[in-house]
């Protein structure tokens, strides 16, 4: 569904990526898990064209979508859940949503959509006319992802949704990320915290400072010394 | 009776700074850049106005929408060429290329058509006087409040209903997420700049026909009283740029009413100082404390 | 432990945001030496509580006690040479200045060297100055910070910023150490490291801190006792083993399974 | 590059060559451009006519410079004219704020400075003490006043009076302050005294006051950018008593953003009349028109050239070898020179004793009424 | 080490000024220049001392500060009225100059221990324009119409107090103090958390700021013959904070250099009167353009030419110590 070949990305004089290439077929959770600054979230903005690459390809389902705007990559259906959240925080809930149909024409589906995020998210309901900002971080992360959803993506780039989340909410997050996948939706997602990510995931890839180390089957990779070694902490 | 003239005069005026401010406030609330050339943009406007009106003879209206339309396709060429180039500079970076902006405009207007003043024909809208209990009110007053009050409620209307205010509000507050929702954040931005200075357009004009005296440094002043006006409302609100103008306007005049006419200006930064201590956002902005 | 006077203590301390109650009729002690944890789900007011204490703003109501001394309404720059010092959940750290500058920044109280002793560079201007690099620097490489000395703060990598922030706090020479989601975007492997870190610092400083996380391994692994705040009030209250199994606290926070 | 720029005109004096350098320093742009503009087509008329027969064999020069009607650009104008250009004279500005910013360097380097139209007379005499190198062209401001405050009482029959002065300028409040001397003496009061400032655009405010006073007469002492918005704007707040000022009036945008209604019942003291059937003046405005395609000379206009004049006369009469110093010694001795603003003898305070001209609009035309001797 | 360093570069900035001034001076006496380009020269020097005392303010502390004609204004005022007024001696003239500046610096101080960025900006402008109408209203010193000031400036007097300013200001920006003031630019919560008092140094910025300010003031009135409120509008603090920003934020080297290049550029540009200010607003705009962060940058003069410790273990590519 998607593939990245080569991809070289700078900023200013710094390398971020170098020489990245990675796979996704179509209904898959991966994960990508690598340390702090390593590059995924520069990995992901680059297949959602925030950035542009220097060199190398990316192909989602067969066309060339290299540094393309963003705004067209939304529409040939790819959306992004930027890291920390990225709510728009002086609107409400709903015009959040809304939002994320930006592109979109038809209004039934859009009030369809609508209605779905409202049964992944109850939450959201509850809170429509809401000022976004002044969510907990828990439901901005909900909202986000509802915001995203409503684009009607085929794949989901997904950056670090746990991040500052209480246990809790991390584990109301990831069961929803799984409900996602479930109606059809391929994901990518980021995270730190590795031993979850890898839980939910159909395949993983390891970054380390802008390069792809290890890749291969989530259960391979929770079980390889290496990645316990690096990711995973003593347990 | 003549404080109620004075009331009155103060109107006119402060809807003049209003109609200016509108622009200035739309401008900063999206891009975050005080825009000091919007006040010569007004300056254009009014010329545009003029020589439609001299040349082209054209009536009040053709000429009010065809100095939009000019001033509206200015903003964007300035902001095209100056502006874009610096969104991820720092902010005091952008403010210096504004006030180089100011500057070429003005020197460029001296420049082609030299320094001397132009007066707007006498004749472009009918004055009739209104008298009202020893209250002159000139019809041409009441235009200028009634088309400030409208282009406000349009404004407001287009920010918070459609869809590209929705994107302009987006972008404000996080053009990065809001290039993720598929909005395309050069053109949102460049709609930004055509609807402000549309309206810089619009208050030339009106300012040539309710002031006669044209020249190529006039938007200096009222921009910079524009801009007050639009910091007393609260920068970035629509209502608070309508609110902050009139206050102005009245202020200025009450104190002139009272003899003050040389400290007219003075009492007007002083009430600007007080109620950014006492209203650090300005009439209508909410306090916003930063967040730790 | 309840033998020694509280070095901190809070009374019904509580603070409004127009009609929000972020935080209301807290009470706290915090003894000598010891690692506290407060912890809560988003919103709670943990991050809101720090800055009370720290005088960022200023409770609505209650009464903050720092070595006995009530300490409400004082500005932060006070508080802070008074002893407690902080870390920020977003990391904020003086950008442009080098490691070093930020280090000697926290040093700033303790310089001898006035205004005009520095413009006239009079020798204790620089006596002063050296004294202070001098000490910056060896605080560095108790972190491992020294071979960034001379680069600018900002471009040092995420992990390094977390530990320079913290270098940072502790360099202000505090008695108690506030620390805000230290762990937040790191890997467990790195959480682990900064467990050991937190553990070291309190050892060789003589220190009270109290830590926010969500990180549970992180706060169940080094907290001797643990705060629950939700909703700006305190919930719970007690040794990690009791609030892991605190009704209120896993309906709250902790979810039903926990780990 | 800074050295540099200097070496080229290091001939002191200029007297090497057979050129001789006369500075302008004017309001070419700016607030009061007007007045500028047509003091150097005058000074330039009568620059042609003297070169064509030449002075003592030799040519002058203008070196023009624009002081953007402000007392700032002025002193600049002045200290490059001065020092780099090493002119032998200057005429100075147009408004006396402007001329007196350069009094001091003109003294100071013993270059003369003549302005046309500044008529404060502490342009000549600053703080009771004589500027040696300082002259006029036009008559001073005690007298403009007295002429219009007896022209208000006898003529227009005024008990009340207000005054609206521009508070920027001295000239104004020298005006406002001779007007209101003589008024009363005449048995008139003042009712109220207000001010503007330069570059206001809205009177409204002040104007609704004065008109709750309810003056006979407004005395409105200052240039015409402002007067002419402050004229209009009066009749539209229903203001329709006469209404009065003097040379600073004198300008074609007065017409243009006043307009010709407004103008009704106005009336200003003057230099002169381009309508005065004198011959002296005719055939000065017949040149004019010939030079600038048709065109009215204004007072400024007048005065520039008569300034070009009696700056010529001084070279003259300075001999062979002309320094500044001889020129401001033959300057101030000059008398009985006959030019078009009328006869030319300098007092003791280098001014000239000069009538004044009253002129009305009508139908936006200036049409002359009489004519003041001192 | 740091000191014997330190002391070294002091001394040889000293032996440098000290040849700068003398060459000038004897330049000037021996008549190879006009007094026009003289008085270029002596401006020059004064909007340096501008420009490094804003530097002080906005590149240093980080306070929006668009007013700083204000400062100028009151320190020409004052100092004119002590010389020509009260018949006192240029010197005296200065210190009010400064001292009255440094009081309003204080005022205005006030204000900015409650407003940030944009806001402040705008009332240091307010502020500004409030010190301008005060004098136009105030006839002792000639209200709108200004004052005459005899021309008592002279090249050792601006070369004197240029030297003082860049001094005090450089050996206070390189201190601690210096460095607090930085911290309240880069992070104001920071600052305070670190035991800044905040409050005290922005003030402390704004007092040393207005006071050279003034002091320039002073020097201005008394090299241009006539002061005049309309001079010291907001234009001229814009002329001031854009050496400032073109210089590059935060490089008193960058503000020196681009008050000497603007001024130089702005002669030259004279002999074009018509273009003059088209040909100075494009120059402003396409530096802008194409050097954002100023001329400079953050950096001074002097790292050009000093190595700086060497630079190993830069952080760049420094990922190193996360995964074994
Ligand atoms: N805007 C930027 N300008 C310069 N360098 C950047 C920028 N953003 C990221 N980098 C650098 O690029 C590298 C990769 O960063 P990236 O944010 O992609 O890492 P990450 O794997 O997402 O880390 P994290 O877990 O902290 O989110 C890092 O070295 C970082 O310092
Ligand atoms: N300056 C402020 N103005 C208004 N509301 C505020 C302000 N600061 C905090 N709040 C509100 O107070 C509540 C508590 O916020 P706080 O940041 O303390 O939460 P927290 O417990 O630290 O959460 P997290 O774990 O997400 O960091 C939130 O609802 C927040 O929106
Ligand atoms: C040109 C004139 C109107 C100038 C005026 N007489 C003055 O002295 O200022
Ligand atoms: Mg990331
Ligand atoms: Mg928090």
């Amino acid at each position: 569904m998607l593939k990245v070949e080569d991809l070289n990305v700078y900023y200013g004089n710094i390398h971020a990526l170098k020489g990245v290439s990675l796979e996704i077929n179509e209904g898959e959770i991966v994960t990508l898990i690598g340390a702090n600054g390593a590059g995924k979230s520069t990995l992901l903005k680059t297949i959602s064209g925030l950035l542009k690459p220097k060199q190398g390809k990316i192909i989602f389902e067969g066309k060339s979508i290299t540094a393309k705007a963003a705004q067209t990559i939304v529409k040939q259906g790819i959306s992004h859940v930027p890291e920390g959240r990225r709510v728009f925080a002086n609107m409400t809930v709903e015009e959040n949503l809304q939002l994320g149909a930006y592109l979109r024409k038809d209004k039934k589906g859009i009030k369809q959509d609508m209605e779905m995020v409202y049964d992944l998210f109850p939450r959201l309901l509850e809170r429509l006319k809401q000022q976004a900002g002044t969510l907990s971080g828990g439901e901005q992360q909900m909202l986000a992802m509802g915001r995203a959803l409503m684009a009607k993506p085929r794949l989901l780039l997904l950056d670090e949704p746990s991040m500052g989340l209480a246990p809790l909410l991390v584990k109301t997050i990831f069961r929803i990320i799984e409900e996602i996948n479930v109606t059809g939706t391929t994901v990518l997602l980021v995270e730190q915290n590795a031993n979850l990510a890898l839980s939910i995931a159909d395949r993983a890839y390891v970054v380390e400072t802008g390069r792809i180390v290890l890749s291969g089957n989530a259960e391979e990779l929770t079980s390889s010394e290496k990645v316990k070694m690096a990711y995973l902490g003593g347990n | 009776m003549e404080i109620i003239q004075q009331l009155v005069n103060g109107i006119s005026l402060g809807s003049i700074y209003a109609l200016i401010a509108l622009g200035y406030t739309m401008v900063y609330g999206i891009v975050k850049l005080i825009n000091f050339a919007h006040g010569d943009v007004f300056m254009v406007g009014s010329f545009v106005g003029f020589y439609s009106i001299t040349f082209l003879h054209l009536s009040f209206f053709p000429a009010l929408i065809l100095s939009m339309v000019a001033c509206a396709l200015f903003g964007v060429l300035i902001e095209r060429i100056a502006y874009k180039p610096l969104r991820n500079a720092t902010r005091i970076a952008a403010l210096i290329t504004a006030i180089g902006v100011s500057l070429l405009i003005e020197n460029g207007m001296i420049f082609f058509r030299g320094a001397q003043l132009e007066a707007y024909p006498n004749d472009i809208l009918p004055t009739n006087k209104i008298n009202l209990l020893g209250v002159t009110v000139e019809s041409k007053s009441l235009l200028i409040l009634g088309v400030s009050v409208a282009l406000m409620i349009i404004l407001q209307f287009v920010v918070h209903k459609t869809k590209i205010g929705k994107a302009m509000r987006a972008v404000s507050h996080d053009a990065e997420a809001a290039k993720l929702m598929g909005i395309n954040v050069n053109n949102t931005i460049s709609a930004t700049f055509a609807i402000g200075s549309s309206l810089a357009g619009a208050a030339g004009v009106i300012f040539g026909t309710y002031y006669y005296k044209i020249e190529p440094l006039m938007g200096v002043i009222p921009g910079l009283k524009a801009f007050v006006a639009a910091v007393l409302g609260g920068i970035g609100i629509i209502p608070g740029a309508m609110v902050g103008g009139l206050l102005l306007g009245v202020i200025e005049s009450l104190v002139s009413a009272a003899g003050g006419s040389l400290w007219r200006d003075g009492v007007a930064f002083i009430v600007l100082i007080l109620i950014l201590i006492f209203m650090p956002q300005g009439i209508f902005g909410k306090n916003k404390r930063e967040k730790v | 432990m309840e033998t020694h006077t509280p070095l901190l203590k809070v009374d019904q301390v509580g603070i409004r945001f127009g009609g929000l109650k972020a935080v209301a009729d807290v009470n706290m002690k915090l003894y000598p030496g010891e690692l506290v944890g407060l912890i809560g789900p988003n919103g709670a007011g943990k991050t809101t509580f720090f800055n009370l204490l720290t005088g960022v703003y200023v409770p609505t109501d209650g009464k903050i006690f720092f070595k006995g001394e009530n300490i409400r309404k004082q500005p932060p720059y006070k508080i802070t040479k008074k002893g407690i010092s902080r870390t920020f959940q977003n990391i904020r750290l003086f950008e442009e200045l080098s490691v070093i500058d930020n280090v000697k920044v926290a040093y700033h109280s303790l310089a001898k060297h006035s205004i005009l002793s520095s413009i006239l560079r009079l020798p204790n201007h620089f006596s002063g100055e050296k004294e202070m690099e001098e000490k910056a620097l060896e605080f560095l490489k108790l972190f491992n910070l020294d071979q960034f000395r001379d680069d600018k703060a900002k471009n040092l990598p995420y992990g390094q910023q977390r530990r320079l922030e913290i270098a940072r706090a502790l360099a202000a020479n505090p008695e108690l150490l506030l620390l805000d989601e230290p762990a937040a975007g790191m890997n467990p492997k790195e959480t682990a490291q900064l467990m050991d870190l937190i553990a070291f610092i309190r050892e060789k400083f003589n220190l009270t801190v109290l830590l926010i996380e969500h990180d549970m391994s992180l706060v169940m692994g080094v907290c001797e006792r643990i705060y629950v705040l939700d909703h700006g009030q305190l919930i719970a209250h007690g040794t990690p083993e009791e609030i892991r199994n605190h009704p209120k606290v896993i309906e709250a926070y902790l979810g039903e399974e926990v780990s | 590059a800074l050295l540099s720029g200097c070496g080229s005109s290091d001939s002191a004096g200029s007297n090497a060559s057979d050129e001789l350098l006369i500075g302008a320093n004017l309001e070419l742009t700016g607030g009061v451009a007007s007045y500028g503009q047509s003091i150097y087509e005058g000074a330039n008329l009568a620059f042609k006519e003297i070169n064509e027969k030449g002075i003592n064999g030799k040519k002058l020069k203008f070196v023009k410079y624009d002081n953007k009607s402000t007392a700032e650009e002025a002193m600049n104008g002045a200290l490059k004219l001065i020092n780099q250009d090493k002119v032998l004279a200057i005429i100075g500005s147009a408004t006396s704020t402007n001329t007196l910013a350069q009094v001091e360097l003109a003294n100071k380097n013993k270059v003369p400075i003549i302005t046309a139209t500044g008529t404060s007379p502490e342009v000549t005499v600053t703080k009771g003490k004589l500027n040696e190198y300082v002259f006029r062209t036009c008559f001073i401001d005690p007298f403009q006043g007295t002429v219009a405050a007896n022209f208000s009482t006898k003529n227009l029959s005024a008990k009340t009076a207000a005054i609206y002065i521009d508070n920027s300028s001295d000239y104004s409040k020298g005006l406002a302050a001779s007007f209101k001397e003589s008024f009363e003496a005449n048995g008139g009061s003042v009712v109220t005294e207000e001010a503007y400032l330069q570059k206001d655009t809205d009177f409204r405010a002040t104007l609704t006051r004065i008109k709750s006073k309810q003056p006979d007469f407004i005395y409105i002492p200052g240039y015409y950018e402002e007067v002419g918005l402050i004229v209009k704007q009066a009749r539209e707040l229903g203001i329709d008593v006469p209404l009065m000022g003097a040379d600073g009036w004198d300008s074609p945008k007065l017409l243009e953003i006043a307009g010709a209604d407004a103008l009704t019942k106005t009336f200003i003291t003057n230099h002169y009349s381009s309508g005065d059937p004198d011959v002296k003046i005719q055939s000065f405005v017949e040149a004019f028109q010939k030079e600038y395609k048709g065109k009215k000379p204004d007072a400024f206009a007048a005065l520039g050239y008569d300034t070009a004049y009696f700056l010529a006369e001084a070279i003259k009469n300075a001999g062979e070898e002309v320094t500044s110093e001889k020129i401001q010694q033959a300057l101030a001795e000059t008398k009985n020179l006959q030019l078009v603003s009328g006869t030319f003898t300098i007092d003791e305070n280098h001014n000239p004793i000069k009538s004044a001209t009253i002129l009305r609009y009508e139908k936006g035309e200036q049409v002359f009424e009489t004519k003041v001797n001192p | 080490m740091i000191k014997l360093k330190q002391t070294k570069g002091f001394w040889l900035s000293i032996l440098f000024a000290f040849a700068l001034f003398t060459i000038v001076q004897i330049v000037i006496s021996s008549a190879l220049i006009n007094f026009y380009i003289v008085n270029i020269i002596m401006t020059m020097g004064i909007y340096i001392i501008l420009a490094v005392s804003l530097h002080l303010i906005i590149g240093i502390t980080g306070q929006f500060s668009i007013g700083h004609a204000g400062f100028l204004a009151v320190g020409a005022y004052t100092s004119a009225v002590f010389t020509m007024k009260l018949g006192q001696p240029l010197l005296i003239g200065l210190i009010a100059g400064g001292l009255a500046a440094a009081i309003a610096g204080m005022l205005i101080g006030i204000p900015s221990l409650r407003l940030k960025g944009d806001y402040l900006a705008i009332a240091t402008l307010g502020f500004g324009e409030i010190v301008r109408i005060t004098f136009f209203n105030i006839d002792y010193i000639g209200g709108p119409s200004g004052m005459m000031v005899s021309q008592l400036t002279t090249w050792p007097w601006v070369f004197g107090c240029m030297l003082l300013t860049i001094l005090v200001i450089r050996n206070f920006t390189n201190s601690t103090h210096g460095r607090a003031c930085i911290s309240v630019r880069e992070d104001e919560i920071a600052a305070d958390a670190m035991g800044i008092n905040t409050t005290y140094y922005k003030v402390v910025a704004f007092l040393i700021g207005s006071f050279f300010a003034g002091v320039g003031g002073a020097l201005w009135a008394h090299n241009f013959y006539i002061i005049q409120p309309s001079q010291f509008g907001f234009l001229k603090s814009f002329d001031i904070l854009i050496f400032v920003v073109l210089g590059g934020l935060g490089s008193m080297s960058g503000a020196v250099i681009a008050a000497i290049l603007l001024t130089l550029v702005s002669m030259l540009l004279t002999e074009y009167p018509e273009t003059r200010m088209v040909i100075y607003s494009l120059i402003l705009i396409i530096t802008m353009l194409y050097r954002p962060r100023g001329l400079l940058g953050t950096k001074e003069v002097t790292s050009l030419f000093t190595n700086r410790r060497n630079k190993k273990g830069g952080p760049k590519d420094g990922n190193t110590h996360t995964v074994a």
